[in-house]
């Protein structure tokens, strides 16, 4: 049973997922129970995603369907989960580019991966960065970016983290669009991953975890 | 064969019968005698109008079958068809009206009923029909209308045949939309039909069906 | 040596590019930078003066042009595609324009959102005119927003009832958004007026613009337009049916888009941004079912229609390469952004013309080393035998004009 | 209490109404609780009489048609002294006296209008045509509102013939590509002027709209309720009226059934939103329907059945679900149909009955739904005051048996109706048609 919900979850069968929490909510079982074979169903998806037998889309209706199961679970729960994370991650879109998709993916990954991970959004200034850093002490940050402008806006983004004293306690990755090598050593960033998956193994070398 | 196309014409198969004319003018067959058929079978419609099997849109329909035959048929023809009329008919909608639909009906069931129709059309203006009859020495006239202001349109269509010193050498007969028995008194008609069929009733009535 | 006329020059560079397209050996290799904004950055404005001055704009872009010397140019039309007076006219929600929602010197960026709901498919089906007007028009421009207050425009067949609707035209809300389409109007075909004449001023110089149409493939029109990302991604797993059945739908429209735009500007190039179908945004069973059908069947009504088809690879099309085989030989410009262009010569060479993919980040960030290096690269394999034209993988904004200098002169001298 | 009880008794409080004096809204009320009453088949206190007024109104007080639709206060006043002189149940607006100005500033083409193709002295007339070809069904089914917008409006309005020019709304879909095209496009063929042309129109009918609003509040403050709160059309009408015409409609009844059908179940919606929107800014809940190509002659039974009746039953069904009144005007005859008519909840209706045999269509319809009609034309404009009390007095005994009568003429009061017979007509009723 338990495996069923991962399984149904892992394989985007929306309906029989939804039913199989259903049953179980009225059998009286566990919230946070169901919540973890969720969580165990978003692995194998992140595995899947890894393994390009998953793409973008499965991420995002896999997504809905978490969703709504966390919706169905939420009113029986009496106490909050608490789920062991490897460490912090801040994420952002740099300042002028507004585009998130790839930002979204590695947010996706890095969580289904177990780590705690601050989404600062789009068009983040160099200082949110900085406040967010200071705020959490994560020792992480990635930088999406999709636009050419991007290589610029991740230089100062870097600037000023090392202005702010913080540039030797926390690694740098960058990502996104035209990013490369070349924007690496322009921006001063530590890392450019190529996609989601070379954005955990950074937060996993980084952070540790690594299984 | 012959009977074929009266009957497919009359049942409104337009496929069918168009195919049997190709055939037909195909085999070299006398255009006229195709003409006189399709006649025969609007005809054969005019009864199931009468008969109410059918409606409007079967005399429109009928009406453009026809149209397609008498097209296939006109290239083929040497001589103008000649068909015995038994008399003239004047028909218009009054001054003032634009409805033809009733007026329409009228015209294509005195023409399946042989009378030589000359169809003046819409907003006939009195002098109109009076010229008309000058000119064409029909012996009865229709006045068509649909809305009430053709009430008045009649009166003074009639009344104009009258001055025209014509009352005494024409029947006039009125119908459609609000007519009755009492406007046919206010406007000094002979008579009033109540439908088509009642038209050519009184068409066949005044002239006789020969 | 007599200097060639502007005609000439002309018919030299068309026939280098057509050259390449018709997978032939030109003279040398075609360059044909996409500058976007590029211009402002070379001679020293801002995007937001991009936006709002089209005599500075088509300075700007004269100026660059006889500078870089390319044998296509980027039409600033195509960059700017109206002014920033028009977008406000209509207060213009789905782009965020310099000076308007980004910076003065950061180039308009699309404002992904959910335009049509997940139960609007019907509505859109039954009658996409009305859904254009009453439902997505006010949701896009904020002066629109009264045009919901509307009844279906089907009821001005509903005889006298259907006439007295229209009286709901006359109401201030309406009228006001009647005229700030008005207005829009007019400063559009301004600025496109402006753009034409910069085109048309260019060719008598000798320099072809790239396309004269651009279009976008059905799955692009619901994902960007529509539906919106996350929305046409839930539809394919929800309701496949519907989003088939409107891409479906699409097509004709679009066909007759690029056609008439093509006709309009009787240039035959005609420009399709790919946007969603590249490797990772679907499976390659979604990208079969989905994206290719309406893909392909644009493409090859163009190429029907004696247009050629400049398809824009944004992203890898790596694992879709050999879809691209099912298309005609030497019909299509293919440009390429992060494919691997070198191993896709062998799979797709004898099929389109290839162009791209220098990096973006060489060219604004680089050195004239790395950037020859590349461009060397690019010319030695892509380039070998024909069928390529030197391009890069996204557009120019950033750029340095000292870099790009290097490129083009390279390409010139090694490409020949 | 059900829907549609609930939306007369609502009718019936007359709340947010301003009334002139207490008389007037005792009056008010007294009218609509009768009206109420006959459309719930019970017995009033008296037979209402709510007739509708075309041009009679300004001919009764010496305005020509042309007059009445040029010069909105003069209809205004004309519209009023009638309803102030015979003080009917209802009263009715200078709503369908189009504005001349309207109609010559789109320069249109589906009427002909006093001084503009008829006399002066005449009413408006429509212009049959066949404003959509045989063959455009499937354009229409692609994207009605484009088919409408670039194709019909420019054939019935010559002002708007430059829409044929624009790219189909649907290109603003592309993103900007689109709107650069429609834009650039529209710039380009000079829609703007035509847009000022247009605005001009649409202003003289937002007036006509306006007055006719006005007059509505007016009379409601002196006490007379609206005749109907809205108005819409069976789809088989409106497809024949505007686009096919009566013969294009009745040769695709036989050549291309399938894609008739299909029109008529793609407008029904549209039909049935009409209706509502257009009876939501009245008080009234009854709504027009005037029915023009179904009735005896113009089709078989079998057609009827087909084509015509099924997407007006669910049209009244719908309106009836809402709470609202359907009130079909059944222009000609429909003796024979009677029973298919019948079809619908009983109380809930009000079918206006024109040439069809109302005493029978009391027998057949009368347990179901409140008959309205049917005082001869002929009678009240060719008549004595006597003959018309005749047929009146009938009407009275017959059909208003057991409640369930509204009097009015066949096709409303007649253009040219004397003032005598209308006078006599309106007395007799309010006299003998008190039920003891």
């Amino acid at each position: 049973m338990a495996n069923d919900l991962a399984n149904t979850l892992a394989d985007l069968k929306e309906k029989e997922a939804l039913e199989m929490v259903r049953k179980r909510l009225d059998a009286g079982e566990d919230p946070l129970g169901i919540l973890d074979d969720a969580r165990r169903g978003m692995e194998i998806v992140g595995k899947r995603f890894e393994n390009s037998e998953y793409f973008i889309p499965d991420l995002v209706y896999s997504g809905e369907i978490l969703k709504d199961i966390t919706e169905m679970v939420k009113p029986k729960m009496t106490k909050d989960i608490e789920v062991k994370r490897l460490g912090k991650v801040v994420m952002g879109t740099v300042a002028g580019d507004i585009h998130d998709i790839g930002k979204d993916i590695v947010v996706f990954m890095l969580d289904v991966n177990g780590f705690e991970v601050y989404d600062l959004g789009v068009d983040v200034p160099a200082q949110e960065f900085v406040d967010k850093l200071r705020e959490t002490g994560s020792t992480v940050v990635g930088l999406s970016g999709f636009l050419t402008l991007a290589f610029d806006s991740m230089k100062t983004t870097v600037d000023a983290i090392k202005a702010a004293g913080l540039r030797d306690k926390v690694k740098v990755m960058i990502g996104g669009g035209q990013i490369d090598e070349a924007v690496q050593r322009h921006t001063g960033a530590d890392a450019y991953g190529v996609n989601a998956m070379a954005g955990v193994s950074l937060a996993k070398e980084w952070l540790g975890g690594a299984q | 064969m012959a009977d074929d196309l009266v009957t497919t014409l009359a049942d409104l198969k337009e496929k069918e019968a168009l195919g049997i004319v190709q055939k037909r003018l195909d085999a070299g067959e006398d255009p006229l005698a195709i003409l006189d058929d399709a006649r025969r079978a609007m005809e054969t419609v005019g009864k199931r109008f009468e008969n109410s099997e059918y409606f409007i849109p079967d005399l429109v329909y009928s009406g453009e079958i026809l149209k397609e035959i008498t097209d296939l048929v006109k290239p083929k023809m040497t001589k103008d068809v000649e068909v015995k009329r038994l008399g003239k008919v004047i028909i218009g909608t009054v001054s003032g009206d634009i409805h033809d639909i009733g007026k329409n009906i009228v015209t294509f069931m005195l023409d399946v009923n042989g009378f030589e129709v000359y169809d003046l059309g819409v907003d006939v203006p009195p002098q109109q029909f009076v010229d008309k009859v000058k000119e064409t020495d029909s012996s009865v006239v229709g006045l068509s209308g649909f809305l009430t202001l053709a009430f008045d349109s009649m009166k003074e269509t009639v009344e104009a045949i009258g001055a025209a010193g014509l009352r005494d050498k024409v029947k006039v007969m009125i119908g459609g939309g609000q007519m009755n028995e009492d406007i046919r008194k206010y406007t000094g008609a002979d008579a009033y039909g109540a439908n088509a069929m009642a038209g050519v009733s009184l068409a066949k009535k005044w002239i006789g069906d020969g | 040596m007599t200097e060639k006329s502007p005609q000439q020059l002309y018919d030299e560079r068309l026939k280098r590019v057509n050259d390449a397209i018709q997978l032939k050996v030109p003279d040398r290799v075609p360059f044909f930078p996409a500058t976007h904004l590029y211009a402002a950055k070379h001679v020293g404005m801002t995007f937001e003066e991009a936006f709002y001055d089209s005599q500075k704009w088509s300075e700007a872009n004269k100026r660059m042009i006889l500078d870089v010397d390319p044998d296509l140019f980027f039409s600033p039309g195509f960059a700017v595609f109206s002014s920033g007076q028009a977008f406000e006219a209509v207060d213009f929600k789905q782009i965020k324009w310099p000076g308007h929602g980004v910076s003065p010197d950061h180039t308009h960026q699309f404002v992904e959102g959910e335009y049509m709901m997940a139960d609007e498919y019907d509505a859109l089906l039954d009658d996409p005119s009305d859904y254009a007007v009453r439902t997505y028009m006010p949701r896009i421009y904020g002066t629109l927003q009264p045009f919901t207050m509307l009844p279906p425009l089907k009821a001005m067949l509903f005889g006298y009832a259907g006439v007295g609707m229209t009286a709901l035209l006359a109401m201030p809300d309406i009228a006001r958004a009647l005229e700030s389409l008005q207005k829009a109007g007019l400063e559009a075909a301004k600025w496109s007026g402006a753009m034409a004449a910069l085109d048309a001023e260019m060719a008598a110089l000798g320099y072809p613009s790239f396309a004269g149409a651009a279009v976008v493939v059905p799955f692009d029109l619901v994902s960007d337009m529509l539906r919106g990302m996350r929305g046409t991604m839930l539809d394919m797993y929800r309701q496949p049916d519907k989003l088939l059945a409107t891409l479906e739908r699409v097509l004709p429209m679009l066909i007759g888009m690029a056609v008439s735009g093509s006709t309009m500007s009787g240039n035959p190039r005609v420009f399709i941004a790919l946007h969603r179908g590249a490797d990772g945004f679907m499976s390659l069973k979604q990208f079969e079912t989905f994206y290719w059908p309406g893909m392909k069947a644009l493409i090859l009504a163009l190429i029907d229609a004696g247009l050629t088809p400049c398809p824009f690879f944004e992203g890898c099309y790596d694992q879709r390469l050999e879809y691209l085989n099912e298309l005609p030989k030497g019909k299509i410009l293919g440009m390429f952004d992060s494919t691997d262009v070198f191993r896709a010569k062998g799979i797709i060479g004898d099929t389109m013309c290839i162009c791209g993919n220098m990096p973006m980040s060489l060219l604004q960030t680089g050195t004239p080393d790395e950037v020859k290096d590349y461009a060397r690269k690019l010319i030695d394999v892509v380039g070998k035998g024909g069928g390529f034209i030197m391009g890069c993988r996204g557009v120019m904004d950033e750029c340095d004009p000292k870099l790009v200098k290097v490129w083009a002169d390279f390409t010139r001298e090694y490409g020949g | 209490m059900d829907k549609t009880e609930e939306k007369l008794e609502q009718w019936c409080s007359a709340q947010g109404i301003q009334f002139k004096d207490a008389a007037a809204e005792e009056a008010y009320k007294k009218r609509t609780r009768r009206l109420a009453d006959a459309i719930q088949l019970k017995v009033p206190d008296r037979v209402p009489i709510a007739p509708l007024v075309t041009f009679f109104a300004p001919n009764y007080v010496g305005l020509t048609p042309e007059e009445a639709m040029y010069d909105l206060d003069k209809a205004y006043a004309a519209y009023k002294q009638t309803a102030l002189d015979f003080e009917w149940d209802t009263a009715f607006s200078h709503l369908i006296a189009f504005p001349g100005q309207w109609l010559e500033a789109f320069d249109y083409k589906q009427l002909k209008w006093p001084g503009h193709g008829v006399p002066s002295n005449r009413t408006y007339q429509f212009i049959e045509g066949e404003y959509m070809k045989a063959d455009e069904y499937d354009a229409f089914f692609a994207d009605p509102s484009d088919f409408l917008m670039r194709t019909y409006l420019p054939r019935i309005s010559g002002v708007l013939a430059p829409l044929q020019m624009l790219p189909p709304l649907r290109m603003v879909l592309p993103y900007y590509l689109g709107l650069m095209f429609m834009f650039g496009v529209a710039g380009a063929m000079g829609i703007a002027g035509a847009l000022e042309s247009v605005v001009k129109a649409i202003d003289a009918f937002a007036k006509h709209s306006a007055s006719t609003a006005a007059f509505g509040q007016e009379l409601a403050s002196l006490g007379f309720p609206a005749i109907f709160g809205g108005m819409t059309q069976a789809p088989f009408d409106t497809i024949g009226d505007s686009l096919r015409g009566t013969q294009g409609i009745m040769l695709d009844m036989y050549r291309q059934p399938d894609k008739l059908q299909k029109a008529l179940d793609l407008i029904l919606p549209d039909a049935i939103q009409m209706g509502l929107i257009s009876a939501s800014i009245s008080p009234s809940p009854t709504v027009f329907i005037p029915l023009h190509k179904g009735p005896m002659g113009f089709m078989s039974l079998e057609q009827f059945k087909t084509f015509y009746w099924p997407t007006l039953h669910k049209l009244m069904l719908a309106l009836i679900d809402q709470g609202l009144v359907p009130m079909p005007f059944i222009e000609a005859d429909y003796t024979d149909r009677l029973e298919i008519i019948s079809a619908i909840p009983k109380g809930k209706a009000i079918y206006w009955f024109e040439r069809s045999d109302i005493f029978k269509a009391k027998e057949v319809l009368g347990d179901r739904v409140c008959i309205k009609g049917n005082v001869p034309s002929a009678l009240l404009c060719t008549g004595t005051p006597d003959e018309v009390k005749a047929y009146c007095k009938k009407l009275i005994d017959v059909v208003g048996k057991g409640g369930g009568l509204i009097v009015d003429g066949d096709i409303g009061i007649a253009d040219e109706a004397k003032p005598e017979n209308v006078r006599a007509m309106t007395d007799f009723v309010k006299e003998y048609g008190v039920y003891r």
